[in-house]
């Protein structure tokens, strides 16, 4: 960062220790290991969803396997944003939030790494559920493979929306139905190009697959500076 | 325009302008509406159903325009910290609402007699439906979050998170509408349109446009009297409220 | 406008609807403005009141 | 290094807390903010790291002057203020312009801000804890910072087990592991027996020999010389 020759000192001081972001990571997911139920919840509720559909539309295999791919994605969609309203709110509970702040690492960067440690405890755990109970709904093969590609592109995009969810409910005690009616309805387009990714017959997997692969990648890109704006006001 | 920063000129400034909007918004309407039910003709194909488009267009794009407003509001809020932006902001959300609110029941009005059922899963109006929802959204956002200054710059904040969102859903609906009813159902307006239905159209739409902005200017009078008020209070509480602070204009 | 013509039923609901969405939103509005302009007396009054009381 | 703050006011829904508030303080001096419940001192400090906004008002850093540079021997702590200014590329101005101004957010950089949560993960052990905030905060060596407060010995228990006072002596082993030149703390003292307090009491006057400045919100007396900033009701 700094080409001064006073700055080659500290230079080696910094080699020795750990980028911030990365100790944040490793924190994230021994804090998810430790407590060992957010991993599994997701799963859980994610299969209770899948479980709960043929109730609602019959046990018929033709039906639920052409409804199939709507039904994981809708399951991932609800067990990925009812997980997410803690994601920044125990860290501002217990005062973390405002050492976030005071690190010279921007704000933007670690709302990221924040998201990447929460889709590799709760997202990935889901896409790599996705094909069994895929199975569970009488598909294809070739529709299982779809499914779980497209959830494995589209999720990150839903945990990056519903940071922003999490990040303008974090001071708010029970932000979690709000966090859902705030995000549910700007997730519309993920879901659009996901489910057609996942199983659409007519347009076929590479369009909507390479759409939402830009979707999760402009969330990437933007998701952060709004949640970032909104953590920083939501202390005052 | 720092000049109208100052809520009580800007309070000033709406006493001046509202006879005037109120009255031309109330010209425009009884001429639009006159326009719209009497001398406008049935269509051919629609007949007498194509009067509900004088309310329904008007109005869709009245739920485009508030939105529009509420963004730029977003950007005074974060950009300049205006002080008026972020009351224009709560008082145009509500009233967006109820406008996209009228899109989407008379949409379904027109739509029973043409469609034969109540809704479709038309791609405009699925996308006016999502923005209803948004609409929603931001004015639960509002509800929630009791303290005015920090819920104004959340609400900005996911102002222009929809804003970027409302034109990706807008391409994702056509797109999701084309591939799954292929079939060409008859929309309403188009590009083509008779004089004698497009200026009923017009003078509707000019009017919906005033009528938004003599209420808006109500509502933001209310906003800042709401804020006088809880300012008052919260003065009252403290046991120190002098007699200086009624007289004094609120900030 | 023709009465008879088989869908103003239609037509009329629509109008109806938009009448009524358009007056409670001038309504509720102006009445809000009643109510707040109500409290701001009462507050101010009491602060007169109390203003009264120490002087 | 010094600290001009002027005509600071900070508002929170609406209500002044405290409004045209302004101190100097010089490398080596304590400022202790006092005042009775709802007087703003933690709104003080917090606004001071930058984690509330100023209605009102600004905060100057002005780094140390050439000649006092010359006559101060350099401590490890002194050689790292000047380390991070320089970092900043604030020396580089140093030369026409000798009070450079901080926006808040690399203001908040240079600061200790020990609040009144202890930012503690109660899965994690102390040293996990500690070692993830020298990461995040600017490195430093933790070993040495636990020992130093008297928690070399269950630093590897989970956080969850402590006592309220070792979660506070955790949380001010921060200001140890990692060197930073101004010191905020809001009821340091809170939840500590006298023997932590003799040893946090010795933190502070090193901090202060060394060039450190300190801001600190309390009730009780801290054991340093410093100079009072009473706060009173609002309005």
């Amino acid at each position: 960062m700094s080409q001064k020759p006073q700055a080659e000192k500290r230079q080696a001081a910094i080699q020795t220790r750990r980028s911030p972001l990365a100790a944040l990571l490793v924190r994230d997911l021994r804090i998810g290991r430790r407590i060992g139920g957010a991993v599994s919840m997701g799963v859980v509720f994610f299969l209770c969803l899948v479980t709960v559909t043929p109730f609602a539309v019959g046990p018929d295999q033709a039906l639920l396997a052409r409804i199939g791919p709507a039904i994981l994605w809708i399951a991932a969609l609800l067990a990925t944003l009812l997980g997410l309203d803690r994601l920044f709110q125990a860290d501002a509970e217990d005062g973390s939030l405002d050492l976030f702040l005071m690190s010279e690492t921007p704000l933007e960067l670690i709302v990221v790494v924040k998201c990447l440690g929460h889709w590799l405890l709760t997202g990935l755990p889901l896409v790599a559920a996705s094909p069994i109970f895929g199975l569970m709904l009488g598909l294809e093969p070739a529709a299982l493979a779809r499914v779980t590609a497209s959830l494995l592109a589209g999720t990150p995009a839903l945990t990056l929306l519903g940071a922003v969810g999490a990040a303008l409910t974090v001071s708010l005690r029970r932000g979690g139905l709000l966090l859902a009616v705030l995000i549910l309805p700007l997730s519309v387009p993920v879901l659009i190009f996901g489910v057609a990714a996942a199983g659409d017959p007519v347009v076929g997997f590479k369009t909507p697959f390479l759409i939402l692969c830009g979707l999760t990648l402009a969330a990437v890109a933007l998701t952060p500076f709004a949640a970032a704006a909104a953590l920083r006001h939501a202390g005052d | 325009m720092q000049n109208y920063a100052n809520p009580t000129h800007f309070l000033r400034l709406v006493r001046v302008l509202l006879p005037v909007t109120a009255g031309l918004t109330t010209g425009l309407l009884a001429v639009g509406l006159y326009l719209a039910l009497f001398v406008a003709p049935a269509d051919y194909q629609q007949g007498e159903t194509v009067r509900i488009m004088y309310l329904h267009v008007p109005s869709a794009w009245m739920a485009m325009f508030v939105y529009l407003v509420m963004t730029s509001a977003a950007i005074g809020t974060l950009v300049f910290r205006h002080p008026l932006a972020d009351v224009a902001q709560k008082a145009a959300a509500p009233l967006g609402a109820a406008f996209t609110f009228l899109c989407l029941t008379t949409g379904s009005l027109w739509g029973k007699p043409e469609w034969g059922t109540w809704w479709v899963w038309d791609a405009r109006l699925t996308s006016v439906l999502v923005l209803f929802l948004i609409y929603l959204g931001i004015i639960a956002l509002w509800q929630v979050i009791e303290d005015p200054g920090k819920a104004a710059r959340l609400v900005a904040i996911f102002t222009l998170v929809g804003a970027v969102n409302v034109p990706i859903i807008k391409f994702s609906v056509d797109w999701w509408h084309t591939l799954h009813q292929p079939a060409s159902v008859f929309r309403m307006g188009g590009p083509t349109i008779a004089a004698s239905m497009l200026w009923p159209l017009l003078i509707m739409a000019v009017g919906f446009t005033t009528l938004f902005l003599t209420l808006h200017m109500l509502a933001m009078r209310n906003e800042i009297l709401r804020r006088r008020l809880r300012r008052l209070s919260m003065l009252a509480a403290d046991g120190a409220a002098p007699l200086g602070v009624v007289a004094e204009p609120a900030e | 406008m023709n009465l008879a013509a088989p869908h103003s039923g239609f037509v009329i609901a629509a109008y109806a609807i938009a009448f009524v969405v358009i007056a409670a939103m001038v309504i509720g509005t102006l009445a809000d403005y009643r109510s707040l302009k109500k409290s701001l007396e009462r507050i101010a009054a009491r602060a007169r009141h109390i203003g009264d009381a120490r002087s | 290094m010094q600290i001009e703050a002027s005509a600071l006011s900070v508002e929170r829904g609406g209500r002044v807390i405290f409004a045209g508030l302004g101190f100097g303080l010089r490398a080596g001096e304590a400022l202790l903010v006092k005042g009775p419940n709802g007087a703003g001192k933690s709104t003080l400090l917090r606004a001071l790291a930058g984690l509330l906004p100023l209605a009102s008002g600004d905060i100057r850093i002005t780094p140390a002057t050439e000649a006092r540079l010359d006559h101060d021997d350099f401590g490890s702590i002194r050689s790292k203020i000047m380390n991070v200014i320089d970092f900043k590329g604030l020396e580089r101005d140093s030369g026409e312009k000798p009070g450079s101004t901080f926006s808040p957010p690399a203001l908040a950089e240079l600061c200790h801000y020990i609040g009144h949560a202890d930012a503690l993960k109660p899965a994690l052990t102390l040293a996990e804890n500690l070692a993830f905030y020298a990461a995040l905060l600017g490195g430093g060596e933790i070993a040495a910072a636990l020992a130093r407060l008297g928690l070399a010995g269950i630093a590897d228990l989970p956080a969850a087990y402590l006592s309220a006072g070792q979660k506070r002596r955790a949380a001010l082993a921060r200001l140890v592991a990692v060197a930073r030149p101004i010191w905020l703390l809001d009821e340091p003292l809170t939840a500590l027996d006298t023997m932590s307090q003799t040893i946090v009491g010795e933190l502070m006057r090193e901090h202060l020999e060394m060039g450190g400045l300190i801001v600190a919100a309390t009730h009780a007396p801290l054991p340093i010389a410093a100079r009072d900033l009473v706060l009173g009701r609002p309005l």
